[in-house]
């Protein structure tokens, strides 16, 4: 698998997130700065998390049109996979890549914790390796994370299983108080139609290492290399 | 030329900041407030001096950056 | 023609002070020089009213590399690499708009560790707020933490650790101080030592605007109303910008262009231009004109002393200027030569093409005023009070979990990123943070510490407890300490009992850090944080760093099913100054639990062997509340309960659980292990003694006492939320 | 009646979100835009029917709550 991570200004998980692809990769991805125009041959795309533009504006917003952005839609159209992680996630609904918007977080504060998550699609090339509902612990670390769409883009999301992921109870359970933002229907994190694309707010890239307590975002990782190589 | 875009979360988007600042005005004691939203102001310096191609490049820049009109509406204001 | 004495006192300048400049100069200074010598002057660049007591820290080791002197201290942590830190106030800012004040704290002082060539790993903040009861409170308390959180969590960097506690005492001057911690290769170490004449000065990050010009230099005849108008005194922070300035002065710092690099910060250009030619014995021919500006028509002064922030001043390698440049554009930062070195020995100030300010670098800052300060020392307090006993040992317990100080700090914590980087291998609410060196098996353990109200009652046994607290906490993270940087948040210097209890605060804490090789190797004095003769508790927040040098060998506090606790040290139930005497009692009466350095050297150097051994399952260090706080803490961070069987006592079981005595920690381990413990303890000569076992779900001290482990979760878990959610933040009190 | 609430960084106050706009306004090719600042708009729905008692409130809010006026100015627009 050939893995490139989008380096913009303000991105601060870009490192986390070739530490965490390297393991599963067995070797780094390469690193693009915002301000070329043209990729690589790749087969995954990542948007990390960060900051890209201090958030001014609204997150994800000026990150939207950087020079590199046309060459990562056009690479999108054409089937390469785009995971984008928190500021990623923001920047590809930005983009017009992922349908809805991601909020000011309902409570107003930061918030970093672990958070639980059920998987609702495992049928994808970013989640086979995980069951369809198996609970997984991953850290958000947000504060625009409350995902927002109208009624006829939820309806066509749950209609065609792009719903990635829900904020769910240690057991599974989808309630309002396991939902650390206020997002529509619990959603952490959701594909296009074609599940070539996604975006989640949770840091997968942060549980990926045993030293720091647990390895079920490295899954997510390993999906993909098990589905691209 | 001075112009103001302001931005407001369209009818039916949540907009916890203004639901926070209703609440926390009625704890300060202030009585009667029955909605409040609360949006963006961005003022411009332009170097237009003609008010209709001012509008007509605020409006572009307003889809393509200063609002994102899945949760946003925008209103352009140029001095009259 | 000499200044006039109105002027002179808004400089904040004693007429003597400004008869020393005069006999400098030869003459009267113009305004802009008036303006240089004041903030240079400043107790906060001079340390006038500290400097002869702050010699007496010990500030040297094997280990150290750099001690106080430069913009961070930093110390070997093996492998070529060496660890950058210094703790710094942002007080009074933060009273005034709580968010940007705390937010800008943590920009500068993020700004003294990279500007030494260190990548920032680890932010610590120390909070001092008010009674919770006081109208500003929460106000404050909500914009700080935001601000902290809003400044790190953009730019990346970790906030790991800190301390927040509530005292009425700071109603009117809370305390916000902010710890970075970076991690550099030897090689790269850079310093701000200007050298080499004819070498470029060179400016880059933000522009400066009118931001933070000093208040007391603001109302000068010069300034008509609108231009104060102008001037916001609060500065606002870009931490955005903050991360391309770091990322840009890491990426020139991989080459060797760079001479010498300071962080404009306090007072700006002046402070920085005058602090790297002094240290290199140099001058510097500065042109205003080419200070990239955000704002027209500043005045040379303006320049001079504006404190915006995101800003650095660069002695580049002559012919590097290229370099420097693609680099600041890459990142869109701007970059301009303003200056050059000479060696002349003097700062010559160039605006407008004219000569604004001619001054001698040497004398200014050699001749800086120093003052022994009549201090009186703090009145003893009686070794012994009256602590009555609880109602219950289990609503003793409730109250003291639930209460402002002790109560769990998740609420703000988890407005930090404490987790970006990918290395936090042990998040808040343990002792220590512990930051994982990047790409190793090896760790930083980090802490900050203080206990004021100790300090209050008897500063020298404060400054001890404060500087012990940080070495324990280390040790019981499994870490060498190594040692600590420090701010020294005080009131007015010109009254006598505070410098009292500057003194003894600094006399307790040098003698702890020479009996635990805990040396000082960097840090930072605020006074004034009184308000009409009302002075803050005396707060010297301690920030300690210690090594794990090997990760298996990092603990945690959480217990486990089978667990037997043994408790190390000696328990002689101090309740003087104690939080159950405050909080069940109501009293602040008597003296704080004394410090024996011996014992807790000998204490820790035995948990730390334990620690070696592989014996210890959990540990955990006894500190604020006592005992049964502490093994609270271990049995909820493990949701295993625990019941406590206490040996033979000859003081009442309620001093027993909640005395303050120190250098104490409580251990977990497997019985087998447990009895090892407790008898290589007293071939030692260390007290350790059996205390119980964890098991189920409820912790036990008697068939009266006992708790559910969800009953002290909610008791800890909610005091915090609940205060901070139960009325708005009015900006106004 | 429905009052508007502007809330502004003070003259002379660093608006970095300001910056960063203008910044992405010229990189996407919209030239002439000398300088832009952000600020923030409440809209209120308040009961009062009386509009100097109205600003009456409106000021007080602002000073207690919606604005730090320590960098914010704030300006209060009443249906005329
Ligand atoms: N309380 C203290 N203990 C030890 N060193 C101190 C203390 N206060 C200040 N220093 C040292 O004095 C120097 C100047 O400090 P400061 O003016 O705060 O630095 P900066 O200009 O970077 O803000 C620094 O090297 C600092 O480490
Ligand atoms: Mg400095």
């Amino acid at each position: 698998m050939r893995a490139g991570v989008i380096v913009f200004p303000g991105s601060n998980c870009d490192r986390d997130v070739a530490v965490a692809l390297g393991r599963s990769m067995g070797r780094p991805p390469v690193m693009i700065w915002h301000g070329t125009s043209a990729l690589p041959d790749l087969d995954l795309i990542v948007l990390p998390g960060g900051f890209a533009y201090g958030d001014y504006l609204r997150p994800g917003a000026i990150a939207a049109h950087a020079p590199i952005m046309p060459a990562v839609v056009a690479a999108a159209h054409a089937g390469v996979r785009v995971l984008g992680i928190c500021n990623g996630f923001q920047i590809l609904t930005e983009a017009g890549l992922l349908p809805g918007a991601l909020l000011r977080n309902a409570g107003l504060r930061f918030v970093c914790r672990d958070i639980h998550l059920r998987v609702e699609n495992s049928y994808t090339p970013f989640t086979q390796l995980y069951e369809d509902d198996e609970v997984i612990r991953i850290p958000v670390a947000h504060h625009d994370g409350n995902y927002f769409a109208d009624n006829a883009t939820l309806a066509a999301l749950e209609d065609n299983d792009q719903v990635a992921f829900r904020y769910c109870e240690p057991g599974g359970e989808v309630s309002a108080a396991a939902n650390p933002n206020g997002s529509l229907a619990n959603i952490a994190g959701i594909f296009n139609r074609d599940k070539t694309i996604l975006g989640l707010m949770p840091h997968p890239e942060r549980l990926a290492d045993p030293a720091l307590g647990s390895e079920d975002g490295s899954r997510l990782f390993d999906s993909l290399v098990a589905t691209l190589s | 030329m001075k112009a103001r875009v302001h931005i407001t979360p369209k009818a039916g988007v949540l907009d916890p900041q203004g639901k926070a600042i209703q609440h926390a005005l009625a704890a300060l004691g202030f009585a009667g407030i029955d909605t409040v939203r609360q949006g963006k102001v961005i003022e411009l310096d332009l170097a237009d001096t003609d008010p209709g191609r001012a509008r007509t490049r605020l409006d572009e820049m307003c889809r393509r950056l200063l609002a994102n009109t899945v949760i946003e509406d925008y209103r352009i204001e140029l001095p009259a | 023609m000499s200044v006039a004495p109105a002027a002179i006192a808004q400089h904040g300048l004693s007429p003597a002070e400004y008869a020393e400049i005069e006999t400098i100069l030869g003459r009267a200074p113009n305004h802009v020089e008036l303006g240089v010598f004041s903030v240079m002057w400043s107790e906060h660049c001079s340390y006038k009213s500290s400097k002869r007591w702050l010699r007496l820290f010990p500030t040297a080791a094997p280990w150290v590399i750099c001690g106080p002197g430069e913009n961070a201290g930093i110390v070997d942590i093996g492998d070529g690499q060496a660890a950058v830190f210094k703790m710094e106030s942002h007080n009074h800012p933060s009273f005034i708009e709580p968010y940007q004040g705390a937010a800008t704290g943590v920009g500068g002082i993020l700004r003294d560790v990279f500007t030494m060539g260190a990548r920032p790993v680890a932010i610590l903040n120390a909070l001092r707020f008010g009674s919770p009861k006081h109208p500003r409170t929460r106000y404050l308390a909500a914009g700080v933490v935001a601000g902290i959180g809003g400044y790190g969590n953009c730019i990346g960097v970790p906030t790991v650790g800190g301390e927040c506690t509530f005292h009425p005492s700071y109603d009117g001057n809370i305390i916000v101080n902010a710890m970075t911690v970076g991690v550099v290769e030897r090689a790269r170490i850079h310093y701000a030592r200007a050298a080499g004449p004819g070498n470029p000065v060179v400016y880059v990050g933000a522009k400066t605007g009118r931001d933070g010009i000093h208040g007391a230099t603001m109302a000068s005849a010069e300034f008509d109303a609108d231009s104060e108008r102008k001037r916001p005194t609060v500065q606002v922070g870009d931490p955005f910008t903050e991360k391309l300035l770091l990322e840009a002065c890491l990426e020139l710092m991989a080459s060797d262009a760079i001479v010498a690099i300071q962080d404009m910060g306090a007072a700006g250009l002046t402070s920085s231009a005058f602090e790297m030619a002094s240290r290199g014995g140099l001058g510097i021919a500065l042109d205003l004109d080419a200070v990239p500006q955000r704002e027209t028509g500043m005045s040379a002064y303006e320049i001079m002393l504006s404190e915006s922030q995101e800003r650095m001043l660069i002695v580049l390698k002559a012919g590097r200027e290229p370099e420097a440049r693609a680099i600041f554009a890459k990142w869109e930062l701007d970059c301009a030569v303003i200056g050059t070195l000479t060696e002349s020995g003097r700062m010559v100030i160039r605006h407008g093409g004219v000569v604004v300010a001619d001054l001698p670098i040497a004398p200014l800052v050699a001749a800086a005023p120093a003052y022994d300060r009549a201090w009186i020392a703090t009145p003893p307090r009686a070794a012994t009070v009256n602590a009555p006993p609880p109602p219950s040992i289990r609503a003793a317990l409730l109250t003291l979990l639930a209460s402002p100080d002790l109560c769990s700090k998740r609420w703000i914590w988890e407005q930090y990123d404490h987790m970006v980087m990918a290395d936090t291998v042990r998040r808040p609410g343990g002792d220590a943070a512990v930051v994982r060196l990047h790409g190793s098996g090896k760790a930083l353990a980090l802490t900050a510490d203080c206990t004021p109200r100790y300090c209050a009652a008897d500063p020298v046994m404060g400054g001890r407890q404060a500087v012990a607290e940080a070495w324990r906490n280390l040790i019981a993270a499994g870490a060498r300490p190594l040692a600590i940087t420090d701010c020294l948040n005080f009131g007015s210097p010109e009254r006598p009992e505070i410098m009292g209890q500057f003194v003894g605060a600094i006399e307790g804490m040098a003698e702890a850090c020479r009996a635990l090789d805990f040396p000082i190797v960097s840090g930072n004095v605020s006074f004034y944080n009184e308000t009409t003769g009302s002075a803050v508790q005396p707060t010297p927040n301690v920030g300690g760093v210690g090594l794990i040098a090997d990760l298996a060998r990092a603990t945690t506090v959480a217990l486990a099913v089978g667990d037997e606790v043994v408790l190390i040290g000696a328990n002689a139930g101090h309740l003087g100054a104690s939080l159950y005497l405050r909080e069940i009692a109501g009293s602040e009466a008597g003296a704080p639990p004394p410090v024996d350095l011996a014992a807790e050297r000998r204490n820790g150097a035995f948990v730390a062997q334990c620690i070696t051994e592989g014996w210890l399952a959990a540990c955990h260090d006894i500190a604020d509340g006592g005992l049964l706080v502490a093994l609270a803490e271990m049995a909820l961070a493990g949701d295993t309960g625990v019941t406590v069987v206490p040996p033979r006592l000859e003081i009442p079981l309620f001093a027993w659980l909640f005395g303050e005595d120190q250098g104490r920690y409580l251990v977990a381990a497997t019985s087998a292990n447990a009895e090892r413990i407790v008898a290589s303890a007293a071939a030692a000569g260390v007290p350790a003694v059996g205390i119980g076992q964890a098991a189920g779900k409820d912790l036990t001290v008697s068939d009266a006492d006992t708790i559910s482990l969800s009953e002290l979760r909610t008791a800890h878990e909610r005091w915090l939320p609940e205060y901070m959610a139960a009325t708005p933040e009015a900006s106004e009190g």
